[in-house]
């Protein structure tokens, strides 16, 4: 029990790392980690809302979905919880947690259409993941996520100083260095398996 | 027929929610400043004053800028913009930018080489940078890469040179001359004095050929209300500027047109 | 023997000292004296002569302006011939007297001695005020803004720099030689002035005989000579705190925060001759060497005497330099101009010859990081130079460079050759114009 | 002297020839291309040692590597149309240490793709020499273990008969390192034959003495910091030991570990690599360890039977962060910050 | 601007991959062969017209308050009839590869913001080619993408030898392959652009990457 969970977050953050293994949330990846605090805010956020639509998604999925045996609208209903499940923890932020929303909330709206929460939802639904274990998959994939955008928020540190030819400034070099973070990550390949 | 409903419940709950957000804590976004900002030329140079054009249409909307302050701006944006925001508009003169400087390596001695980072603020931190003259321009760049449409060029004898036809007077030369030799003048002054050095007229001429050596010539050709003298460095009054014709009365080629400075293009 | 005392990191370049064995002279009277108005950091002094004008040796010539100023004095008597400007060793046009010698000497009227154990410390202070004394360690700070320190910082220690870190340089270990007594009184005068209770001096261990000297010199005043292990930059003030007392000076403090002063060896020895024999600061040893000299040496020279002079009066060059350095090799400004006269604040003219010239072939940082491990305030050089060639002066200021002493350990090590040096003082001037702006911004 | 001369007869300095630069005006003689050099000095010893064990192939391997590298950073630099400093040395050493991180039977368009990859994505796409932010060489490495996983895990025996130099030796073996996974319990390499470099493996990285001879030439020179490779070993050691002692048959020993695989090489002369690692000694020895608890967790637990290279890669791309907290509050700073005060 | 024009502008002008580098994550998830890429590319296509027509047509009757939520429904919904129409009809081993990532159209953000930025202020029929043309372009993108990556990696294209004895070079297949690919596309581009823009005398700074280009968050 302890061990399955244990490869599932492993696999989760290192081994299939949604960003160097599965490329989902490119956008975000490359667009919000010029800035190691702007990473960290956007890691943090992403952790929150996949770690709570995981859980949302899971129950609708299996209290609804699969009972009624309409699996086919899945990504409809998950795109929707998504959708309101953002916007409701927004609001709740803004009003009980005004420090945590300064700190997250300009990476909310970011988050909705971030291929990678409705990706890990849709994962536990087509793994069929029971609700914990959707949770803890979700949470551990926005961790793993978290950890990229860290990692190469460092490098770009570095490459904002760097002598970059003018072709390959802007987007290129970052999916350059990216593969070569890919790489490193494929390192991790088979751990906890 | 679940389909329909599970898709309306849903439908509803997140759109109830999405309203809610809405209905409290939606902004409406000024609108004056949106038209503003499809107007404002967007290159960012930072002439206006404000950070960029964003900052600059933010700054016209509540009034604290005027339209004017933008050299990009063609006088029909100025007026739309005047129109926009109710106010009259003034009259804009078009500024360009001068190095008041004709010290090149071919003029202008050398004292000693320099040997540093190439970048005139950096040589000013080394004796000066070597130059003769303590006032002249060092010829190391830091005026054109502050320019932000290339208009000015570094010759290959040391000197700085501004293009007319590329500069719009947004004055970052200004402040990037650790000499303090970039002028802004009126577009249609036709004649400048290339030189700054207020010293003695003897001193400049041990280390350059081509200063102003304070001879009064220009003054007497065209009067002291077009050419006054400053110690021994001859003024323009750019709000009477002196016609070309005057450039041949100097003796040292300092006061000179920009067109001359055009036909010696490197 | 007392421990061996150091600082962190720091470097240990050749001594090259070839002129340590070589006597103080004092040189002829010369023909003419450019005598410039600002040989201190401050405001320039004001000419209170005028063209034509006689003067006599010691004589006023500019008063000062302002508290942080400083007055210059005549060093010989003659004419002024001319109210101009000359070329300081900056690069700079300063005002500047041209003094003509009449080849008399003639001294003016000294100001009357002083019993300095008796004088209450205001007239001290106003002395050594009047006699135009500057640090002589090479920053030229009036001395007597250094001892009117606020009223709530207690100064308790007096720290005597007698390091000479410098490579080449010599004048401070020759002053100590030959003006011990000197050097211990105008201790003492300064710590009646402060009333610091202890006097520390700090001398390296490659100068035994000043040591020695100074040791007999202190004799039971209570002053305590401290052997320093030698390494550079151990004559920069915090440094040199760190090394004799152990105290950190604040990042962005004074040393008067933790209660020490430093004070150069011949600046004690001018404080000396201002108070005990009316005399004012119109001369200082100055170290002329390099290899292309014929005859290196130390030479009291009076201030205004033309760097040509002094060059002269070291029996001229065998080989055209390709450096003329107005200080020592790790901290100096090369200079372009033989016109430049000695000032205050020279402590040394160093000609380099042209197997001595380390050009700049500018590499990428390699970040061999031995620029961090020799650099004494703990900063990162390496890096910094990266930001500031990129022009983010603003991260450099979040990584300390405002911390940089410019010492050049990190410079003397680089491989890559990197103008590490030029690229802090440019980040230093651009982060304190950049803080002026904000300030003026802040107040409108 | 002075005064015996007369005036006419002293030389004043010409002052044309002058040249004012900032100070220091005192440098060290050293250079970049010097510490280059010394590095490929130190790699010589486990070259030969690679020549000696794997043949004369592994020269020719390292050969293509050193020159494909030095040529594509030349090509780069004309393409980018910046100045060719190819002569401080930095691709031949980038060249040399792949080279010596690819088995001998390499194939020879393998050696040149690496090398190009190496060069291009490790190096010039950033701006060359100092920019790049991981190792190059091991971004070669990684690229063509990717790539061609077969051709890169295909070990030969080191020879035994130096009499038959003719040709490659063609029994393969597996490494140390993959067969202690297949066999646990059981050491199948005596700890003498791993010492001496008598085993399977890339040309460079077998020869432990070659690599301690050139690793410890390094740290004599100041070239490299000795915190990096003691708290990589020391790491290694501790991690795999107390693994190896809480279970016997999933992990070898610990001095198994450190003298098997890549680690010797890794720790000395990929981990010290001065561009892409922390530039202050305490950041060091974070790199260090970050290397070694990576090292451990991937040829542990991970299906990549050495996991050197991909740990060095990964800490790389922590290096400015770790540079940026371990940056020293320069001298004086209060341990606690005082509280502003508003004048 | 005519309606050729219309569809032309989203396979070069306006290419959404290339030049407003929209939807990376399909775009280097599913690009490792040129089929897989053609397969994903189309699928995109149909949701793109549908999706901008309809959208086109309801653009007067949706508040403009809560048009996203409709926008992403309408997608949905287009997104669940390619889901079942590619389970149905594409070979079984096209529909295992692209998993995933044929959901996930829903979050692609050339889909929303092109219904965003043009179908929510133009008629019908413009709505219609401008997907058409932006689908294509992303196709073509694509499938430039995937034939790059299988032909580096296998030495084939559709799965057809073109180089007979190509030794296999799989880090092409591997994500790393595909960051490596479109950053070189992309450095192409901007090479293009510099080159452009240094004829005509002007400045030309490559674009970043921020969310900026896809309007969603910019509501």
């Amino acid at each position: 029990m302890i061990s399955e969970y244990a490869t599932l977050i492993v696999g989760a953050i290192l081994v299939n790392n949604f960003v160097l293994s599965r490329i989902l949330g490119i956008c975000p990846f490359l667009g919000v980690s010029k800035q190691l605090s702007t990473a960290l805010g956007m890691g943090g956020a992403v952790i929150f809302v996949m770690t709570l639509s995981g859980f949302a998604t899971a129950l609708f999925h299996h209290l609804i979905l699969v009972p009624l045996g309409l699996g086919y609208l899945q990504t409809i209903v998950f795109i929707l919880v998504i959708a309101a499940l953002v916007q409701i923890v927004e609001v709740l932020m803004q009003r009980f947690t005004p420090p945590l929303y300064r700190a997250l909330g300009i990476f909310l709206p970011l988050i909705t259409t971030n291929c990678a929460v409705l990706g890990s939802a849709i994962m536990c639904a087509d793994g069929g993941y029971g609700i914990i274990k959707s949770t803890v998959f979700c949470s551990a994939s926005a961790v793993g996520f978290a950890l990229a955008l860290v990692l190469f928020a460092s490098v770009r540190e570095k490459l904002e100083l760097a002598r970059i030819p003018e072709p390959l400034q802007g987007p290129s070099i970052a999916l350059l260095t990216a593969a070569t973070l890919a790489m490193a990550f494929s390192g991790f390949a088979g751990l906890g398996g | 027929m679940t389909t329909v409903i599970l898709l309306t419940v849903t439908g509803l709950v997140s759109g109830l929610a999405i309203g809610i957000v809405v209905k409290f804590f939606g902004t409406t976004p000024n609108p004056l400043e949106e038209k503003l900002l499809e107007l404002v030329p967007g290159a960012n140079c930072g002439g206006c004053g404000f950070a960029g054009c964003e900052g600059y249409a933010k700054a016209m909307a509540d009034g604290s800028a005027k339209p004017g302050a933008c050299p990009l701006m063609n006088d029909a944006v100025v007026q739309e913009i005047c129109a926009l925001l109710g106010v009259e508009s003034e009259p804009r003169k078009p500024m360009v930018a001068v190095v008041c400087c004709s010290g090149d390596d071919d003029h202008a001695q050398r004292m000693a080489f320099y040997n540093g980072v190439n970048d005139c603020q950096n040589a000013m931190l080394v004796a000066g940078g070597g130059k003769g003259c303590v006032y002249g321009c060092l010829g190391l760049g830091s005026c054109a890469r502050a320019c932000p449409y290339g208009a000015i060029e570094i010759r290959p004898n040391h000197i700085a040179v501004v293009h007319p036809e590329l500069c719009v007077g947004c004055g970052k030369c200004v402040l990037a001359c650790p000499r303090r030799l970039i002028k802004l003048t009126p577009k249609s002054a036709p004649v400048h004095v290339f030189c700054s050095s207020p010293e003695r007229g003897a001193l400049k001429r041990k280390f350059c050929s081509a200063a102003c050596i304070g001879c009064r010539k220009c003054v007497k050709e065209a009067g002291e209300n077009q050419v006054s003298m400053n110690g021994s460095l001859a003024v323009i009054n750019y709000d009477n500027p002196p016609d070309a014709a005057v450039a041949a009365a100097c003796p040292t080629g300092a006061l000179r047109t920009t067109a001359i400075m055009e036909s010696t293009k490197g | 023997m007392i421990k061996q005392l150091h600082f962190y990191g720091g470097i240990h370049p050749a001594e090259d000292k070839v002129a340590q064995s070589v006597p103080i002279v004092e040189p002829p009277i010369l023909e003419t004296y450019i005598v410039p108005l600002q040989q201190h950091i401050g405001a320039p002094a004001k000419a209170v002569v005028a063209k034509g004008d006689q003067v006599k040796r010691g004589q006023l010539l500019g008063e000062a302006q302002g508290f942080v100023s400083a007055p210059v004095h005549a060093p010989t008597s003659g004419v002024i011939r001319e109210v101009t400007t000359c070329l300081g060793p900056s690069g700079a046009q300063v005002p500047a007297l041209l003094l003509a010698s009449d080849g008399e000497d003639t001294p003016a009227e000294p100001m009357p001695a002083i019993d300095w154990r008796q004088a209450p410390p205001g007239d001290l202070r106003q002395r050594i005020a009047a006699a135009g004394i500057v640090g002589k360690g090479g920053a030229a700070f009036p001395t007597v803004v250094k001892l009117s320190p606020p009223p709530n910082k207690k100064i308790d220690t007096l720290i005597l720099n007698g390091v000479e870190c410098e490579p080449c340089l010599t004048a401070d270990h020759r002053l100590m030689l030959e003006r011990a007594e000197d050097i211990v009184t105008g201790a003492q005068i300064t710590a009646h002035i402060l009333g610091a209770k202890t006097i520390l001096l700090g001398i390296e261990n490659n100068k035994p005989d000043a040591i020695e000297v100074m040791r007999q010199a202190v004799g039971d005043s209570g002053i305590k000579v401290c052997s320093l292990k030698v390494r550079y930059p151990q004559g920069a003030e915090k440094q040199l705190i760190y090394a004799v007392t152990g105290r950190k000076v604040p990042s962005g403090g004074l040393p008067a925060d933790i209660g020490c002063l430093v004070q150069n060896v011949g600046t004690a020895a001018a404080i000396a001759d201002a108070v005990c024999r009316g005399k004012p600061l119109y001369e200082r040893v100055t170290t002329v060497t390099g290899t292309p000299l014929v005859s290196p040496g130390n030479w009291r020279f009076r201030v205004g005497t033309t760097y040509a002079d002094a060059i002269k009066l070291a029996g001229g060059v065998k080989e055209d330099p390709i450096k003329i350095i107005s200080g020592g090799p790790m901290m100096g400004m090369a200079v372009y101009s033989l016109d430049i006269p000695v000032i205050k604040s020279t402590s040394g003219i160093l000609l380099l010859s042209q197997d001595e010239l380390t050009q700049f072939d500018v590499r990428p940082c390699i970040r061999c990081g031995r620029c961090n491990d020799s650099c004494p305030t703990g900063m990162m050089p390496g890096i910094l130079s990266v930001q500031i060639e990129n022009q983010r002066y603003e991260l450099a200021e979040k990584w300390h460079v405002m911390d940089c002493i410019e010492c050049g350990c990190c410079a003397y090590t680089c491989p890559a050759s990197r103008p590490l040096v030029q690229h802090m003082r440019r980040a230093k001037a651009e982060v304190q114009a950049a803080r002026r702006a904000a300030k003026a911004k802040a107040e409108k | 002297m002075a005064e015996h001369m007369s005036e006419n007869t002293i030389r004043l300095p010409d002052t044309s020839k002058l040249v004012i630069s900032s100070s220091p005006h005192l440098h060290e003689d050293d250079s970049v291309r010097r510490i280059m050099f010394m590095v490929i000095v130190a790699l010589l010893p486990a070259c030969a040692a690679g020549a000696w064990f794997f043949g004369p192939r592994a020269l020719w391997v390292l050969l293509v590597c050193v020159a494909s590298c030095i040529a594509s950073e030349i090509l780069c630099t004309r393409l980018m149309g910046r100045e060719v400093h190819v002569d401080d040395g930095s691709a031949a050493l980038t060249g040399l240490l792949l080279g010596m991180n690819l088995p001998v039977t390499a194939p020879t368009w393998m050696c040149v793709i690496g090398s190009v990859i190496a060069i291009v994505l490790g190096k010039m796409i950033y701006g060359g020499l100092g920019y790049n932010p991981f190792n190059p060489a091991l971004v070669g490495r990684v690229a063509l273990l990717l790539a061609c996983p077969t051709a890169m895990t295909t070990w030969v025996a080191p020879m035994t008969n130096h009499l038959e130099w003719a040709g490659v030796n063609s029994v393969t073996q597996a490494t140390p390192l993959g067969v202690s996974e297949l066999t646990a319990g059981a050491l199948p390499f005596s700890y003498w034959n791993l010492f001496w470099g008598r085993t399977g493996g890339c040309i460079g990285e077998t020869c432990v003495p070659a690599l301690l001879l050139g690793g410890i030439f390094l740290i004599a020179l100041n070239i490299i910091r000795w915190q990096v490779p003691v708290f990589y070993l020391a790491t290694v050691a501790l991690i795999t030991g107390v693994t190896h002692w809480l279970a016997q048959a999933q992990c070898a020993p610990p001095l198994y570990h450190l003298l098997s695989g890549g680690l010797m090489l890794g720790a000395f002369f990929m981990a010290t690599d001065m561009v892409t690692t922390p530039l202050s000694r305490k950041g060091a020895v974070v790199f260090a360890i970050g290397c070694g608890v990576l090292t451990s967790v991937i040829r542990i637990w991970g299906s990549y039977p050495e996991g050197v290279s991909f740990s060095i890669l990964i800490m790389n791309s922590l290096t400015p962060l770790i540079d940026r907290w371990t940056a020293g509050k320069p001298f004086g700073t209060p341990r606690r910050a005082p509280r502003e005060v508003k004048p | 601007m005519s309606y050729f024009q219309e569809f032309w502008k989203g396979i070069w002008k306006e290419n959404p991959v290339l030049v407003l580098m929209l939807g990376m994550c399909p775009t280097l998830a599913v690009s490792s062969s040129a089929k897989n890429a053609l397969g994903m590319g189309l699928a995109t296509t149909f949701v793109l017209v549908g999706s901008n027509m309809v959208i086109s047509m309801v653009r007067k009757v949706v508040p403009d308050k809560v048009r996203i939520p409709c926008y992403i429904v309408i997608i949905a919904v287009f997104v669940t009839i390619v889901e079942m129409l590619m389970a149905a009809y594409a070979p079984a081993e096209l529909n295992r590869t692209l998993g995933i990532y044929i959901p996930l159209i829903v979050v692609n953000c050339i889909v929303l913001g092109r219904a965003e930025a043009f179908a929510s202020k133009n008629g019908v029929i413009a709505s219609g080619l401008d997907g058409l043309g932006m689908g294509f372009g992303f196709t073509l993108a694509l499938m430039a993408l995937g034939a790059v990556r299988e032909f580096l990696a296998e030495g084939t294209l559709f799965e057809l030898q073109v180089i007979p004895g190509w030794e296999p070079f799989m880090l092409m297949k591997l994500p790393p392959g595909a960051f490596i690919v479109l950053g070189f596309f992309l450095a192409g581009m901007n090479l293009l652009k510099i080159r452009q823009a240094r004829r005509e005398g002007k400045k030309y700074t490559p674009p970043e990457i921020d969310c900026s280009r896809c309007n969603i968050c910019n509501r």
